[in-house]
């Protein structure tokens, strides 16, 4: 007994991580779903929730709130255990995904020497979560949804590994932490070594976290709401919390892999050493707008909240600068590549998620032959391509000795015709599959 | 001693999710079972420091147990399924077989823990790294087996593909 | 009618492994069905193999209703029929009981129709923009184009104070005089609409997932929509130029010069093509009327009581959705005998099971979505 | 077992309480589900579900689930392949021209195999 409260107090930092991401996870989820829609609303004209706290931002809260108490239906014919059991399969998997990632040099649970494949690995367990809930339902409308996801995964789970093996040629690690360290230490990040790696990896993401183009397997307006269309209430929502969770995986293995992790952009540049200053400044800015739309609110609670709210962030902000002061930065080395690297790997992994709502709410849907096309005759052979690309420049940079300017915009250039080519010669096959009527 | 907890926990979990795959009735409810029959195995993986071993047995397993899943949908009829009997009347022949082929195996460990050249017991220490230590077995001593292993797939697909495309 | 063009299978028999074909409904509670129709899918795995539509679940009895109400009384139930175009259906409804009355609507009577008439044309079309996209997938372009409706929407509110259910004309001529500033709300609305059809479609026409959604997708061939007797945007997009605003003009459209956008493969992409191009001519027959509206009454020389002679009237007109025809029989009493009206959704729909066959599942609401029926004019 | 896994599972441990704690905790707060009837059947759009969906269903998914397989297990061999390409361990980076000419021959065998699928039209879905 003795033995393990040692250990414990060994492992602490693990553990408070493990606790707050728990602990967290479920909030962050909410709050997602708010920016997904205030950024629909924006992009569609309109405001998006906006009762429930000033501007809607309490919202999630009663969301969860509601879900919580709403009554737990399980459908008569539902095989029940596996019912029970399966949002909870895919909400596990997407959060144990997390536990290799590194928010930062600090935050971290373990830093594990596969650790990218751990992470793709376990998240990719989440579907079975998916798969199950949709056959144990007991509905055509689940059923239908279940296995255009076991589909959908299937087809493009081979395109994001071969996109994540582009990056690894050039990190030559495993290890989440050694890679943003390689990007370091080659001064640049990867989605410029690997910008068609990078595109693959957006596509196939999307895919295999069922958004928007891709979200076949809850498609509302064929399946009503795919898998989970008997689920109601807590579970529905623990379905939501796997797919944001699982959302937040993919968009930190990306970041990790193409867009530099927790280093700043133009890290390794002096000259750009004021972007030290833009966490602050940002957090400054975000405070004050809130301290201006105060007054404005039309409650006084809602007034004080949002008062609050901006000292909260001016908070922030103090914390954020406080590395920038030579004393306390001599004293806590580590505090500002901690923190620092901390925002900007979230606002990284924002703005990636940023970007799959963009998606969502610009394309219309793919029909199910068309997602397997593009899978199976597209990114497939692309990612196979872009693979070989890398490696061939790499070579040429050690063996032969090009330059890294030379050698990468060349099998990129190599790589895109090949992509124009295979683009090329779907369309054609395409025309050849529409059936044209006489008229 | 944890170790030893951790390795019985997993090997439990294994034998009996094993037992379960060939007892259940309900096809699906067998795969889930295989799943943490192949899970447990990758926690054993795991223990004895095989790291990159222990996730391939995941990501490989998880893809291939999906795929097996919908196969279940796809060629069984469930309804049917369920009422019928698992085993066909020679079943105590086969736990007859089981049984003597099990104590054929404790008798091969009793008996070889003497006699037999056991390999050396795997280190309980990290092999670090281990994925460079793969990578560079696979590339290094067994490179031609490699190059075979795509022929090998190479013949999968095509066989794949003879036989479900009648006319190919 | 054997059909080779679809080289897909109809029968279970040939489906792989032996598999069994399942029974999927669509409806009545579907989010993408419009409202309450009930398809029901032989599915063969994706695959669409036959299909059933099962109506009736919004029945009303209009018709019936019809045959105990006065004609002027009768008028605000055909607004209820298509309640997104309910000003087209109540023009179809009341220059049917002028033909039978034998009376006409003055001129500046019928400009005002045609006015209002056309903008609901361009509301209806908006409204299944925006739906037919939300089937599709997008998401965004049904609030621009909600955003455009509720400007009519807004005209009409002025108009008669109502914005859905308008019973907006009157047997005879108008319900309502013209608020001073119509023109003027015409016109703002109409300049900058061009533009926006511009937005809708830089969203939508050339993107590739749009195209391979909707190109090639529930082919009804000129020959075929004519033998279904389909009409509207359905058949112009497969080619056949028949517009009933041109053939048999009624109101003032012959006074107005505009194109009928037709179509070349009679597919869902060019469904929605001439829908977008029919806006566009709606525009132009707004600004046109805007221009000149007579001066003059409102209402014709019909009695307060109507008692139309003994006989029978079929009138049509070109609704949003295609030919609506109001076939009225009267025994010389206040109430009609019988009226029988063609609504365009439900002869569009019959085509239906010919356009989904061998597809998948997911154009099911692509096609449903596409024909633009409303089910309260199915049903009726 | 390498000690970084422990807190892993811990936090698997963790990972899979929270939702299922909540699940069961919030049971006492909810209302007890009094659903009947037509609230606990599956949803088929209001209206009676015709045939069971526990039959056998058609995918056609053959080859692709079978292709999945293959490229599963080739994508798997490619990463210790991409780590020793450049890794930073001392003695097991691979010389650059022997480790691509390594892949290239495999990657080659399997890309002939890819383009007699595709030409076989074994990689369309319908």
């Amino acid at each position: 007994m003795h033995a393990v409260i040692q250990y414990l107090i060994s492992i602490w930092v693990p553990l408070v991580c493990a606790l707050v991401i728990v602990g967290v996870l479920p909030l962050v989820t909410g709050y997602i779903v708010l920016m997904e829609r205030k950024v629909m609303a924006d992009m569609q004209a309109r405001l998006g929730p906006m009762r429930v706290g000033p501007h809607g931002l309490l919202q999630p809260i009663a969301d969860a709130v509601k879900l919580l108490i709403k009554e737990d239906i399980i459908p008569d014919e539902a095989d029940k255990a596996i019912f029970w059991i399966a949002p909870l399969i895919s909400v596990t998997a997407g959060m144990l995904a997390m536990s290799a990632l590194a928010i930062g040099p600090w935050f971290q649970i373990a830093d594990l020497n596969v650790g990218l494949l751990f992470i793709v690995g376990i998240s990719a367990l989440g579907i079975f979560g998916i798969v199950l809930g949709g056959w144990s339902s007991n509905s055509h409308y689940s059923l239908l949804g279940a296995l255009r996801s076991a589909a959908q995964l299937v087809s493009y789970e081979t395109a994001a590994g071969m996109a994540v093996v582009g990056a690894l040629l050039l990190a030559g690690t495993l290890s989440t932490r050694e890679i943003v360290t390689a990007q370091g230490d080659y001064g640049t990040w990867f989605i410029f070594a690997a910008p068609v790696g990078f595109f693959i990896y957006v596509v196939a993401s999307i895919a295999e976290t069922n958004r928007a183009p891709f979200d076949l397997p809850e498609a509302e307006s064929e399946l009503v709401a795919g898998y989970m269309t008997e689920y109601s209430g807590f579970r529905w929502a623990l379905y939501f919390l796997a797919e944001y969770t699982n959302m937040v995986v993919v968009a930190s293995i990306a970041t990790t892999l193409f867009l530099g992790g927790w280093l700043r952009p133009f890290a390794g540049t002096p000259a750009f050493n004021f972007l030290d200053y833009f966490p602050s400044a940002l957090m400054i800015f975000v405070g004050a707008y809130c301290l201006y739309r105060a007054p404005k609110q039309p409650v006084k609670v809602q007034q004080l909240f949002m008062m609050v709210l901006g000292l909260a962030f001016f908070g922030v902000a103090l914390i954020l600068a406080a590395p920038l002061i030579g004393r306390v930065n001599d004293m806590l080395p580590g505090l500002k590549p901690g923190l620092h690297g901390a925002f900007w790997f979230l606002l990284k992994v924002g703005s990636y998620i940023y970007l799959f709502m963009w998606l969502r709410f610009t394309f219309p849907r793919y029909r199910f032959d068309q997602l397997m096309r593009l899978g199976w005759q597209f990114l497939i052979p692309l990612s196979i391509v872009n693979v070989m690309g890398i490696g061939l420049a790499l070579v040429l940079h050690r063996q032969w000795g090009w330059s890294h300017w030379t050698a990468f915009p060349l099998t990129t250039a190599l790589t895109l015709l090949v992509a124009g080519w295979l683009g090329w010669a779907g369309e054609k096959k395409d025309k050849e599959h529409v059936f044209v009527g006489e008229s | 001693m944890l170790d030893q907890i951790v390795f019985y926990f997993f090997a439990a979990l294994a034998a009996i999710s094993a037992v379960l795959v060939v007892t259940r009735r309900n096809i699906v409810q067998c795969a889930i079972f295989l799943i943490t029959a192949l899970l447990a195995t990758a926690g054993i993986f795991l223990q004895l420091h095989a790291e990159f071993l222990f996730i391939v047995q995941v990501i490989l397993y998880a893809g291939g147990i999906m795929v097996l899943f919908v196969f279940v949908i796809m060629l069984i009829n469930l309804d049917i399924s369920l009422h019928q009997a698992q085993y066909n009347r020679q079943w105590w022949l086969g736990l007859l077989l089981a049984l003597v082929v099990g104590a054929h195996l404790i008798l091969a460990v009793a008996v070889g823990r003497s006699v037999l050249p056991f390999g050396e017991p795997a280190p309980a220490t990290m092999l670090e790294p281990s994925t460079q230590i793969v990578g560079r077995t696979l590339f290094g001593e067994y490179m031609l087996p490699f190059e075979i292993a795509s022929i090998l797939l190479l013949v999968a697909m095509i066989g794949a593909v003879v036989m479900a495309k009648k006319k190919v | 009618m054997a059909d080779e063009r679809i080289p897909f299978a109809t029968h279970a028999e040939s489906t792989v492994l032996g598999a069994d074909e399942i029974v999927l409904n669509m409806g009545p509670q579907h989010p993408s069905t419009h409202g309450v129709l009930r398809v029901k899918l032989r599915l063969d795995g994706e695959k669409v193999i036959g299909s059933e539509c099962v109506i009736g679940y919004l029945h009303r009895g209009v018709e019936k209703i019809a045959e105990h109400r006065s004609y002027q009384q009768f008028a605000p139930y055909v607004d209820r029929m298509d309640y997104v175009a309910a000003v087209s259906n109540g023009l179809g409804y009341c220059e049917a009981v002028e033909k039978l009355l034998g009376a006409e609507a003055p001129p500046r009577a019928r400009v005002i129709r045609v006015i209002l008439t056309e903008l609901q044309r361009i509301a209806s079309h908006l409204f299944w923009l925006g739906t037919h996209a939300l089937d599709i997938g997008a998401l965004t372009p049904l609030f621009y184009c909600l955003r455009e409706r509720e400007e009519i929407l807004k005209i009409f509110e002025k108009y008669c104070g109502a914005r859905l259910t308008t019973h907006a004309f009157r047997i005879g001529g108008l319900q309502y005089e013209a608020y001073d500033e119509l023109e003027k709300d015409v016109e703002r609305f109409c300049k900058p609409f061009d533009k926006r059809v511009d937005e809708y479609e830089s969203l939508l026409t050339e993107n590739r997932i749009w195209v391979g959604r909707t190109k090639g997708i529930g082919i009804l061939t000129a020959a075929e929509a004519i033998d279904y007797g389909a009409s509207g945007p359905v058949i112009r997009a497969s080619g056949v130029k028949w517009d009933i605003r041109k053939a048999m003009p009624y109101a003032a459209y012959d006074q107005y010069k505009f194109e009928i956008p037709t179509g070349k493969n009679g597919d869902t992409y060019d469904r929605y093509i001439v829908r977008l191009e029919e806006m566009r001519q709606s525009r132009l027959i707004c600004l046109q009327a805007i221009e000149n509206i007579p001066a003059g009454p409102i209402m014709g020389k019909v009695g307060k009581v109507l008692k139309p002679p003994p006989g029978e009237v079929y009138h049509a007109i070109e609704a949003p959705k295609g030919e609506l025809g109001y076939y009225i029989v009267s025994d010389g009493t206040t109430q009609p005998y019988r009226v029988r009206i063609r609504p365009p959704s439900l002869i569009n729909l019959e085509a239906f099971d010919k356009m989904i066959r061998g597809h998948l599942v997911a154009d099911v609401v692509a096609i449903i979505g596409t024909l633009d029926i409303v089910l309260g004019e199915v049903d009726r | 077992m390498p000690t970084q896994y422990i807190p892993i599972f811990i936090f698997a441990a963790l990972a899979a309480a929270f939702p299922a704690v909540t699940l069961v905790i919030f049971r006492l707060i909810r209302p007890t589900p009094v659903a009947v009837g037509a609230k606990l059947k599956p949803y088929e759009c209001g209206v009676e579900a015709e045939g069971d969906t526990r039959g056998r269903y058609s995918v056609r998914f053959y080859i692709v689930a079978i292709l999945f397989v293959i490229f599963d297990v080739e994508t798997t061999f490619l990463f210790p392949w991409a780590v020793l390409f450049s890794t930073r361990e001392e003695g097991f980076r691979l010389e650059p021209v022997f480790a691509l000419a390594s892949m290239f021959v495999f990657l080659g065998i399997l890309i002939i195999g890819y383009i007699w699928l595709f030409r076989k039209g074994a990689l369309e879905w319908v």
